[in-house]
């Protein structure tokens, strides 16, 4: 019962999923096929993510419903497909006092490694993720950066087939995002993981995601690859300059173009007709005396399809408006 | 309550640092760092480790410094006094978890000195300035980490600082959550308040911050806005994307000038270039496309980010 | 000034509320309706006499036990429970100056030991019937000093050490228990001690003393004025030596 | 010649069951207890009056060769032998166990709980169940590394020093005794201080609740005999029960006196059925919240 199927087409494959805390609907009758690849998870919080996350690594039961991952049964084979996995959780979930690599190996093992083959795996996922040095120091006196790496090691070390990582990257510093963020892009391109990444951080996703899930209160909102998603050419360009300020920009606006002042100066967004020739920016800031640095054609971006699914203008109109009252 | 209460009545620096060394032991935290603190946002950024929490810590007054003085308007920042005109949003997620919301916010309103109606006036003004009005009633324990840091902030607002020290305050809030405080940063700053945001996001701080604070083994690297920071690094290579339907003509162009270092060609119709001097490089480059009506669709500066000015300030810092 | 105080105040009420509704108080009621069964118990017995309960009851289950386990519960987590739930740093932000901090955190410990102590004595006594009341005016400043001089250890323990709690028990288990029952004078360094030296002599009439010859024989106890003046004087000192070291300490894990 | 022997490398081999994980965790736990210097002190204690036991046994046996009299003034320090001694000295070591145990719940179990391990081991490829055996048989462990393996090298040590091997063949009933003795000390304390580590997960509470449940829970049951003499009340004491029930294996226990071992096994019994009840229900509990 336990032999899964040779090559699952899907991923993930959820059907009419629904899950309650008491009266509470955390996850309202998802349905949801993904395919193998790096996919990217985002939604508010408490929209229901790490419930999807802890329902798709077995931990918890759907109240409703049915899946598989992997081609696993969700509910049935739990285990066998816990095994195949690695989930790095999002809170601090290390045993204080162990070693480093003594954790790693612990984490191996209880995936059903052999005790020496787990300590060689260890050796090689910490080098792997650069934590040699510290690698026979107690965890609990690690950094959040070599937390996090050292989470993502005990999540790798038996070599598992997909990966669910809840915020890799919360905490870490610039260069330990970048790294972070290159290690799984490589894990997931190179080597052939899939990986599920819940993150606020909508940049990590475009770094790392072809595929994205939208979950908003407790339904998916959207689903599929983040370039069919997306919608093209919004006919406006983000155009940055040096030299002359308000000339180049009042000369734009009497071309016929509308502007959007952003809030940097030297910076504006317009809006183009449909035959516009990108040469006519540089015909009028030559005349202004302005030189162009940036003619950037704006897509699309992450957070701009997330706010249009999730129903909010990217540009904020929600901050309540209450402050201090000013008497 | 009057404007006057607020800090723009109050002259010169909001807080200041006078070369201040705090070593802990052998280890050293900062090293003879001055900065002074104005209103408006400051951004701080480091690696880690590079003293940010030490700098934070002795603004706060929970350090000593070993060496120096750090003053917060006008009083030494260990004193009571200069703690009534700090307001800070610690890092670690830690409350008095079986309180709500409100009544944690309340509670330090009291500790702050206030009295119960005072503190509750004050309290329910700075949950509606978090957004947390209506839902701060759940106990702490029950809140998801988004609403846990708002209440941090709302603890942090509640006496009304002229300094507003945040640490890692996006952390675990979603991309809505970010506006919404970022927004309310802007709007502490309007007001002449200081506000000092530690981050490690860099292209938040690329939009929020007045000013930054850079620092890098306990030193302060670079202070100042980041226009003028990068300014710092004109004579850096900078890196340009340019997307042309004619990539092979375009290059061909481009080889023989000598503010272009090197050209890379990449994807379908994508070139990537090192130039040095780029105002020279742009100015050359509009009258080009002028001349010949290539079709650029898209023409990048892909390092004048936060990100990239930061790489810049550390690879220059590990020079000396 | 008036906001200080209003502020200390706040702080006051706010550690004894919440010490009161935290975990420990749950164990400590447990604990004390447990000794209350034990006094009810024995109060059924054919023949009690004051001696007998002291003896056999109030010594080995109140002072022995109970005193220096509601110490340990609200002394040591004054500080230390606030650092190992992170939330001290919420203390040090608020314009109170760091000795008022700790003062005041202080004073609402001793006042939570010095309840729980007198009120769970009382009951005991109460619950014993006659015998008991005649015990309870011997018992009680002895159990009050204890306590006091308990929790002002406590207190400071947590305050310094990272794992304040543990350090507390293992104290207790070493130093008070064990060296505290050892003959000899080793065990003068033990508050065990001293508080027993006030109720051997307090309840001279009674002829209380450690059961058994050669515990008796090697007590070598101090009179009852120089025993109080001992714990007295050691509950002023911790207290400011706490408050000294809780000014100069600067904590930074729970920062 | 590739570079894929550097960097990320797969790995092909067939899971084991998750049995083997319970191993794991044992072996974990008892490294995480013997690493700290804290319960060195309690270890050293019993440690202490072991080396004690085992030397004089060893000077009993060298010496008793020249002087019969040193023998018997050694027997006055219970090195006799027999079963009643080994009883005494298991007894002494599961008193410093049970401290022992006070302070290591919550760095083995409590931690767990206030700390994500929790989350930790239920991530993995085991189930809750795994979980709960794999700690509780480490607490088994600590239980019989303090008490029962120091008497079993008494026991050997005896008998090989005694010059011939009819001391183990005149005392089978000691073996039996130590083993059952123990076996009884190690399920019944590690469900007890699994199930209040679990729900107690702080060290203060932890150690009151657990000192409280021997040493109160003792002092009641003494009482409330005192009062009409009724022995029953005794089976309140769950330290003396272990005790009864321990001597009952060594064939010590007067059959006549109440209670009986009997009755003892069927309060230990119930006591371990309560406990694992509660340690289940725990376990549950964190799953769904974490």
């Amino acid at each position: 019962m336990s032999s899964a199927p040779t090559s699952p087409a899907a991923l993930v494959e959820l059907t009419q999923l629904s899950h309650f805390y008491g009266k509470f609907q955390a996850l309202k009758n998802v349905s949801l096929t993904v395919a193998p690849g790096a996919i990217g998870l985002i939604g508010q919080n408490g929209a229901g993510k790490s419930t999807l996350l802890k329902i798709l690594l077995g931990l918890l039961n759907p109240s409703s419903g049915r899946g598989t991952v992997l081609g696993f049964d969700l509910v049935r084979q739990r285990h066998e497909l816990r095994g195949r996995i690695g989930f790095m959780p999002e809170a601090e979930s290390l045993i204080p006092g162990m070693r480093g690599v003594d954790l790693v190996a612990l984490a191996g093992e209880l995936s059903g490694m052999p005790r020496r083959q787990a300590l060689r795996r260890a050796h090689e996922v910490l080098s792997y993720l650069e934590l040699d040095e510290v690698r026979y120091r107690q965890c609990d006196g690690y950094s959040v950066g070599m937390k996090q790496r050292l989470k993502l090691a005990a999540a790798l070390v038996h070599d598992p087939q997909l990966l669910l990582l809840d915020e890799p990257t919360a905490g870490l510093d610039p260069q330990g995002r970048d790294a972070m963020l290159r290690l799984l892009h490589a894990i997931a391109s190179r080597h052939g993981k899939s990986l599920i990444l819940s993150t606020h951080l909508l940049g990590d996703i475009d770094r790392v995601c072809e595929q994205v899930i939208i979950v908003d209160r407790g339904s998916i909102l959207g689903c599929g690859r983040i370039g069919e998603l997306r919608q093209h050419s919004l006919g406006r360009y983000r155009l940055r300059w040096r030299g002359d300020d308000s000339g180049f920009a009042q000369a734009l606006t009497e071309s016929g173009l509308t502007i959007q002042t952003t809030p940097r100066a030297g910076e504006v967004v317009v809006e183009v007709p449909a035959d516009w020739k990108t040469v006519r920016f540089f015909e009028i800031a030559a005349r202004h005396s302005a030189i162009l640095s940036d003619v950037v054609p704006e897509e699309e971006d992450l957070p701009r399809l997330y706010h249009r699914l999730i129903g909010t203008d990217s540009r904020l109109a929600s901050t309540p408006a209450t402050g201090y009252p000013k008497s | 309550m009057n404007v006057a209460d607020y800090p723009d009545a109050l002259p010169g620096p909001l807080a200041e640092f006078q070369s201040v060394t705090k070593w802990y032991g052998a280890v050293i935290g900062v090293n003879d760092i001055s900065v002074t603190l104005e209103a408006g946002i400051t951004g701080l950024l480091g690696p880690n480790g590079a003293g940010k929490t030490t700098f934070i810590k002795l603004l706060t007054g929970q350090l000593r410094p070993s060496l120096g003085n750090v003053l917060v308007c006008d009083a030494p920042a260990r004193s009571a006094a200069a703690r009534r005109h700090i307001g800070y949003c610690p890092d670690a997620d830690a409350f008095y978890e079986e309180m709500s919301g409100r009544q944690f916010v309340r509670t330090m309103a009291r500790l702050h000195g206030m009295s119960a109606v005072e503190s509750r006036e004050r309290t329910e003004q700075a949950l509606a300035e978090v957004g947390m009005l209506d839902r701060a009633d759940r106990t702490l324990r029950g809140c998801s980490k988004g609403m846990r840091q708002r209440i941090k902030l709302a603890q942090a607002l509640v006496h009304q600082p002229a300094v507003l020290v945040v640490d890692e305050p996006l952390n675990g809030i979603d991309p809505v959550g970010r506006r919404e405080l970022m927004e309310l940063f802007r709007r502490c700053a309007a007001r002449g308040q200081a506000v000092l945001v530690s981050s490690h996001i860099l292209d938040e701080m690329d939009e929020l911050a007045d000013r930054i604070v850079f620092m890098g083994r306990g030193r302060v690297l670079a202070v100042g806005t980041l226009p003028d920071i990068r300014a710092m690094f004109a004579g850096q290579p900078l890196q340009i994307r340019i997307a042309c339907r004619q990539q092979r003509e375009l290059a061909t162009r481009l080889i023989p000038w000598d503010q272009v270092l090197r050209i890379e060609l990449s994807g379908i119709d994508e070139l990537l270039l090192q130039v040095v001097r780029p105002d020279d490089f742009f100015r050359q480059f509009g009258e080009l496309i002028q001349a010949t009506s290539f079709d650029v669709s898209r023409l990048e500066t892909t390092d004048t980010t936060t990100e990239a000015t930061f790489q810049h300030v550390m690879s220059a810092a590990a020079k000396f | 000034m008036k906001t200080t105080l209003s502020a200390c105040g706040h702080l006051f009420w706010l550690t004894i509320r919440r010490q009161l509704c935290s975990r420990q108080t749950l164990a400590c009621v447990a604990l004390t309706g447990l000794c209350a069964l034990i006094v009810l118990a024995w109060s059924r017995q054919a023949d009690p006499t004051a001696k007998k309960l002291a003896e056999q009851v109030l010594v080995p289950t109140f002072v022995a036990f109970l005193m220096p386990i509601f110490a340990i519960c609200y002394g040591a987590s004054g500080i230390g429970g606030e650092r190992e739930d992170q939330t001290l740093i919420y203390l040090l932000i608020v314009p109170i100056t760091r000795p008022l901090v700790y003062f005041t955190k202080a004073l609402a410990g001793l006042a939570l030991v010095a309840g729980w102590t007198g009120g769970s004595l009382f009951l005991l006594c109460r619950l014993a019937g006659v015998p008991g009341l005649k015990l309870f005016a011997m018992f009680l400043p002895a159990a009050l000093l204890g306590g006091l001089a308990y929790a002002s250890l406590f207190l400071l323990v947590g305050a310094v050490f990272r794992h304040g709690t543990i350090i507390s028990l293992v104290y207790w288990f070493f130093l008070e228990v064990l060296f505290g029952n050892l003959p000899g004078i080793v065990k003068r360094v033990s508050v065990a001690f001293y508080v027993r030296c006030m109720i051997y002599d307090s309840g001279g009439d009674l002829q209380l003393g450690p059961l058994g010859r050669v515990a008796r024989e090697m007590f070598l106890p101090v009179s009852g004025m120089a025993a109080t003046a001992t714990l007295s004087a050691a509950v002023v000192a911790l207290l400011a030596l706490g408050v000294l070291l809780f000014e100069t300490r600067e904590y930074r894990d729970a920062c | 010649m590739e570079l894929d022997q550097a960097g990320y490398r797969t790995w092909e081999g067939q899971p084991r069951s998750p049995w083997w994980g319970c191993l794991s965790i044992v072996r974990v736990g008892l490294s995480l207890i013997f690493r700290r210097w804290v319960f060195w002190i309690l270890i050293g204690l019993g440690l202490l009056n072991f080396l004690f036991h085992f030397a004089f046994i060893y000077l009993k046996a060298t010496l008793s060769v020249q002087n019969e009299n040193i023998a018997r003034f050694l027997d006055n320090y219970k090195v006799t032998g027999t079963g009643q001694a080994y009883a005494d000295f298991m007894f002494a070591q599961a008193g410093i166990c049970a401290l022992l145990l006070a302070f290591a719940g919550s760095t083995l179990i409590g931690s767990d709980y206030r700390q994500g391990g929790m989350v930790f081991y239920l991530s993995r490829g085991i189930g809750k169940w795994h979980y709960i055996v794999g700690k509780l048989l480490t607490i088994a462990a600590v239980v019989t590394i303090v008490t029962t393996l120091p008497a079993l090298i008494l026991f050997i040590e005896y008998g090989t020093l005694s010059n011939s091997f009819q001391y183990f063949l005149d005392n089978p009933r000691v073996l039996c005794g130590i083993l059952g003795y123990g076996t009884v000390l190690a399920v019944v304390q590690s469900l007890l201080i699994f199930a209040i580590a679990a729900w107690v997960p702080r060290t203060v509470p932890l150690v009151m609740t657990w000192l409280g449940l021997f040493a109160l829970l003792k002092g009641l049951a003494d009482a409330m005999r005192a009062i009409d003499g009724n022995r029953y009340w005794l089976l309140l004491g769950f330290w003396d029960d272990m005790n009864r029930l321990g001597r009952w294996c060594f064939g010590s226990l007067d059959p006549n006196r109440i209670p009986s071992a009997g009755y003892c096994l069927a309060v230990l019994a119930a006591l371990c059925v309560v406990s694992l009840v509660l340690i289940v229900r725990r376990v549950r509990a964190v799953e769904v919240v974490s």
